[in-house]
């Protein structure tokens, strides 16, 4: 086998039989599909015959990410989320990445489950490294990995086996900002500010009081540190330990993680059950 | 048998509200630009019209004509995207973004799930760009109904949730408006409301332009007789009136037209203007 | 249960073979997509509770001396609320064959218009006109293949053969009748009283077109999911013509006008009193 | 002619290492009426002469649109360039579908040339996501969006004898962010990209003429490029008289979508041309010689026809 295929292989990132395929078609992912959609039919006809069939469709979110925050700003996208993986109520992990590179001018933010958040990952790796292979000047860039995202995540909900996922892309190419979002069923929007989960409901409001569209980046990241501090406050699978991460047309830079300075004797907070009778 | 988790559904409804009038020469298409999910608004700048059309070389001619009818204020306003800065607690302010203006065909708007919107609205342009490469010329909008009608009932057994209004001017020029049930019934009318605002739209219009039924023998012409401005003010009074009442339903709303205009490529047909609006066909080559 | 999609095969392909790179156009058979669960039952139950297809209607067709007479209301309601009162409900299926719809409105606009596609093909291959049985048994083999996945349709075919007037009532269960006197939807017993009392063979065109109208009528009266015009239509042998259509409430009160005097007179009792 | 018995089929190799029923796809190409192609930075133009089998017949479209952004023109067996065009269509759209964003020129070329190659019926199956799209039912009949992926004959880059290359060359003229490109696609499966160049019958005249321009063509404006197009197709003439009738033109530039020019508009270019007397912008040697035949009675149509019998396969 060409050396060149045997490299791509034991990067195990593109099965054997891909390999051939690739060469041919201008786009690996269709190998990927073709066994997709073969086993799909099967199992739509198989799940239909025989209702009482065990349907290996269910889908329950084990181990998850909390909100994800995005931002435009002057000078490009700026993005947050905290490092914690939660396995129901308990904080399992504490040092999970849930901001990503994907391509030279995206970054991709994820909350839900992260196990499909991983073969996400594995999705763009593919379409990311075949958009190189072509090395011809053109290469995707946000906007179309939005959209390519928005097509995988409503596809996989008509087939009922979702990605339990919702993602924040964002991203800059040719001067362009870009943000985005999706949610685990395909529902997707741009806009200058977006966030997912808790953040939907704590941050947003925040963002659309103190927005602008030429927010520095000190400002930026002081203001994504406000609402990261509040989900803190509220978000009970939120940790302080958190990323934000950068991208400009220069290029993506994601920070160490860090922690932010909380302050926990508001008065709302000393002691929360005076005058309430019952209360444990 | 695994217990089937309830709490996912491949639906959600994303409200919004769409108002399509059809008038003797025009056809006014309207939808709000809000899109929530539950309680929490996702955005506020979604368009939930689909222009079924390809770009064409009349742009740079509409928008200067834009420009002379409209008077220059109005018209720039148009142009440039306002952001929407209105918050339906606090207060109200009504932004008009006019998207496009041009001889077109069909638009479309519908609300529902976003997903299904969006997937629908792609099918319809890329059978439509289909359709232009093989007849080297637009479906009309007739055609475009029944092709609506089709593809919402292929998905009869999975539905698109999509109340979707397809507005437009049929082949002799006339205003028309094709209103749909989620899985394809579709009927012409003079005018008509779908999504969350809709049964709070829909008495106001039926008061406003009540028309004799298309199936009344002897036929009355049921086409409104009022003029594109009045039909504008009209569209307006219903988004405000549907923002009081419905959570769901904003009113900084697109508004798209499709004036009869159409100029004529080849011979430079320019028939007498009526009433300062240019009325040639447009024969694309 | 093997779900048997012969039904969908039409006969003749209505495309010749069609494999090559972009053969567009119709098919043989449309392809619907299913969803993928186990429960499709469940999934169909409350999909179209939250979709809430377009339905409620009144039909009615009955045969007599001078052929098919055929007379339908034009409301259609989601749930509660009236979508419109201006559906055609009876759906020309080719000059010489009527259907009408009652229950899924798009359930029977797709799958009469498919029907106008395969009595059209019928008529290419065999060089005559469908007979209003073959007609019918074409869509009943259809609604057939459909049974159990909540297909919703309760039509009529009406329509004119070698064999004279042809009626024919066939449903998304499955049911075929040939009959002479027929009536559909929600309104039907209030359009069956009227229509049973009035029914004699030897009617004229207008006694037939009069009785129809006023069984339209006394149903959309009756029943909240009925209303809107009432259009009649009436199969000869030289095809069917569309002989009237008019507003349920002119009807009303043409059939039972109101003496301005009356009114009045209790109007200034009540006063003195 | 029969060469030798190693042009019997497309995968015997003759001792000189020539596979000659490539070579004949190609000769197809020759036969076909001209096309011509040429871009500057921001504008390709694409012009075609229109060759009508009889004064009867409407000529053949030679010129296609693909996209707003890509247009091709052929030379050759014009019923292979639309099975060929229609590809690309259901490409470029199933691209926009998925990615909301045009198919770069260069990448579609070079999945025509792999289609050109493998010269097997391969299905519109395109760069999509996992699995199909998003189950639009379609009718099966039209494959282009069922994206359901029938991998009908995906095999390894082997050829099967009984499959015949295309035999037509096409110039796809287009638009991405890497600027304006034109390519030759040709029948053998490589391609390559131009800054202008000519395929079909007495292209080499217009191949000289364009040779001795190309230098400014990069930098001139959008009507200085649709009027050496119309220069060259005219020294493809060879001293037929040049009108809006005979030839075809089409323009895809920044802000301008694929279209093709209505006669009116190339009639007027014509004869602003013509009326100056210009004989090309320049006014270098081809003047004497192009003013030689223009000035003298253009040949008649028989003597044209005579010259080279016209080839069976254009029509």
């Amino acid at each position: 086998m060409p050396s060149c295929l045997s490299w791509l292989q034991n990067r195990s990132l593109v099965s054997t039989a891909g390999l051939y395929a690739f060469g041919l078609s201008s786009d690996a992912i269709n190998l990927l599909s073709v066994n997709q959609s073969a086993k799909a039919l099967f199992q739509a006809m198989d799940s239909l015959l025989s209702p009482e069939g065990d349907s290996q469709r269910t889908q329950y979110p084990y181990v998850t990410g909390t909100s994800v925050i995005g931002i435009k700003y002057k000078d490009g996208i700026l993005m947050a989320a905290d490092m914690g993986g939660s396995y129901g109520s308990t904080i399992r992990y504490k040092s999970v990445e849930r901001l990503k590179q994907v391509g030279k001018h995206s970054l991709l933010g994820a909350s839900g489950e992260i196990s499909d958040f991983q073969e996400i990952l594995k999705y763009l790796d593919e379409l990311i490294l075949h958009d190189n292979m072509w090395d011809d000047g053109n290469s995707l860039g946000p906007k179309e990995v939005h959209n390519y995202l928005t097509r995988v995540m409503y596809n996989r909900r008509n087939k009922f086996d979702p990605l339990w996922n919702s993602l924040v892309i964002g991203g800059v190419k040719n001067g362009q900002k870009y943000l985005g979002s999706v949610s685990m069923i395909g529902v997707h929007f741009e806009d200058d500010h977006v966030a997912t989960g808790f953040g939907n409901h704590l941050a947003r409001p925040i963002l659309r009081e103190e927005w602008r569209e030429d927010l520095s980046f000190e400002e930026g990241v002081k203001l994504l540190e406000k609402c990261m501090r509040n989900l803190l406050y509220r978000d009970r699978s939120a940790v302080n330990k958190l990323q934000i991460a950068k991208i400009t047309e220069e290029g993506l830079t994601i920070s160490q993680p860090y922690s932010l300075k909380t302050f926990w004797n508001f008065a709302a907070f000393q002691n929360p059950t005076v005058g309430a009778e019952g209360s444990w | 048998m695994p217990k089937e988790h309830a709490n996912w559904s491949p639906y959600d409804n994303n409200g919004g509200t769409c108002v399509a009038i059809a008038g003797a020469d025009y056809c006014v298409i309207a939808a709000d630009t809000r899109m929530s999910t539950g309680y929490s608004i996702l955005t506020r700048d979604y368009s939930k019209i689909c222009k079924l059309k390809l770009e064409s070389l009349m742009e740079k001619r509409i928008r200067n004509w834009l420009f002379a009818y409209l008077g220059v204020e109005l018209a720039s306003q148009s142009f440039r995207r306002i952001k929407d800065k209105c918050d339906f607690q606090v207060y109200l302010c009504r932004f008009m973004v006019w998207e496009y203006l041009r001889a077109d065909k069909s638009f479309m708007a519908s609300s529902g799930f976003q997903a299904d919107v969006k997937a629908l609205q792609k099918v319809l342009s890329s059978r439509h760009l289909i359709y232009q490469h093989q007849h080297n010329k637009q479906m009309s909008c007739p055609a475009m109904a029944q092709l609506l009608s089709n593809t919402l009932y292929y998905k009869r057994f999975f539905p698109y949730y999509a109340f979707n209004v397809l507005g437009g001017l049929d082949s002799e020029g006339k205003g028309c408006v094709f209103t749909y049930d989620a899985v394809g019934s579709y009927e012409r009318v003079g005018y008509s409301a779908q999504g969350s605002g809709a049964t709070l739209i829909t008495p106001f219009l039926d008061n406003q332009l009540k028309s004799p039924s298309p199936l009344l023998l002897p036929a009355k012409d049921a086409v409104t007789p009022l003029s594109e401005a009045e039909a504008i003010d009209l569209v307006k009074t219903c988004f405000s009136s549907a923002t009081e009442r419905d959570i769901y339903t904003v009113s900084s709303y697109i508004l798209v037209f499709s004036f009869s205009y159409a100029f004529a490529l080849s011979r430079g047909v320019n028939e007498s203007s009526r009433d300062q609006k240019i009325n040639t066909r447009l024969e694309l080559d | 249960m093997k779900l048997d999609f012969g039904g969908l095969e039409s006969s003749a392909p209505l495309y010749g073979g069609n494999d090559d790179v972009l053969a567009d156009g119709f098919s043989a058979a449309p392809s619907f997509d299913l969803p993928v669960t186990s429960d499709f039952d469940g999934f169909q139950k409350n999909s179209i509770q939250m979709v809430k297809p377009a339905k409620g209607t009144t039909t009615l067709a009955f045969i007599f001396k001078e052929g098919v007479m055929v007379a339908a209301d034009s409301r259609a309601s989601m749930g509660g609320y009236i979508s419109s009162q201006s559906v055609k409900k009876i759906i020309e299926i080719n000059p010489y064959m009527l259907g009408t719809m009652a229950g899924g409105a798009a359930d029977c606009q797709f799958w009469h218009r498919n029907l106008g596609i395969k009595c059209r093909l019928h008529e290419l291959a065999n060089k005559r006109r469908i007979s209003v049985t073959g007609a019918s048994k074409l869509l009943a083999n259809i609604l057939y293949s459909y049974r159990g996945m909540g297909l919703s349709v309760g039509t009529m075919i009406a329509g004119w053969d070698e064999k004279g007037p042809g009626l024919y009532y066939v449903d998304s269960e499955g049911g075929r009748l040939k009959g002479t006197k027929f009536s559909v939807g929600s309104g039907s017993p209030y359009a069956y009283g009227v229509l049973d009392s009035g029914y004699h063979y030897d009617m004229t065109i207008d006694e037939a077109a009069e009785l129809a109208r006023r069984s339209i009528y006394h149903a959309t009266f009756r029943d909240g999911a009925s209303g809107g015009v009432a259009s009649v239509y009436h199969v000869g042998p030289t095809g069917w013509t569309k002989l009237s259509g008019d507003d349920v409430g002119e009807l009303h009160y043409s059939y039972y006008p109101v003496e301005p005097a009356i009114v009045e007179q209790e109007m200034t009792e009540a006063v003195v009193a | 002619m029969f060469r030798n018995q190693y042009d019997t089929d497309v995968t015997t190799w003759s001792p000189a290492g020539r596979l000659f029923q490539v070579e004949y796809a190609m000769e197809a190409v020759k036969q076909g009426s001209a096309a011509i192609g040429l871009r500057s930075k921001t504008h390709v133009v694409l012009a075609c002469v229109n060759k009508a089998n009889s004064e009867l017949s409407s000529h053949q479209r030679k010129i296609f649109k693909v996209d707003d952004h890509i247009g091709v023109a052929i030379a050759g067996l014009t019923a292979d360039g639309r099975v060929l065009s229609r590809y690309m269509r259901s490409e470029c759209i199933n691209y926009g579908y998925t990615y909301e964003s045009p198919l770069p020129v260069g990448r579609l070329v070079v999945q025509l040339a792999d289609k050109a190659q493998l010269n097997h019926k391969a299905c519109g199956v395109a760069a999509r996501p996992v699995g199909n799209v998003d189950g639009i039912p379609f009718t099966p009949g039209s494959t282009f969006l069922t994206l359901k992926s029938h991998f009908t004959c995906w095999q390894v880059c082997t050829q099967r004898s009984w499959k015949r290359p295309y035999g037509v060359g096409l110039l796809v003229a287009g638009l991405d962010e890497s600027g304006a490109h034109l390519y030759y696609n040709c029948p053998s499966g490589n391609y390559f990209e131009y800054q202008a160049f000519a395929i079909g019958s007495r292209s080499q005249a217009a191949k000289t003429y364009l040779e001795r321009k190309f230098e400014n063509f990069t930098g001139s404006s959008r009507d200085e490029l649709i009027k050496d197009a119309l220069f060259a197709i005219r020294e493809t003439l060879q001293g037929e008289k040049l009108t809006s009738s005979v030839c075809t033109v089409a323009v895809v530039g920044v802000g301008e979508a694929f279209n093709i020019l209505d006669q009116a508009t190339v009639q007027a270019l014509i004869n602003e041309f013509e009326i100056s007397g210009e004989e090309g912008p320049a006014n270098e040697s081809v003047a004497e010689e192009a003013g030689g035949d223009a000035g003298g009675a253009a040949p008649t149509e028989a003597g044209a026809a005579t010259e080279q019998e016209t080839a069976p396969m254009d029509i």
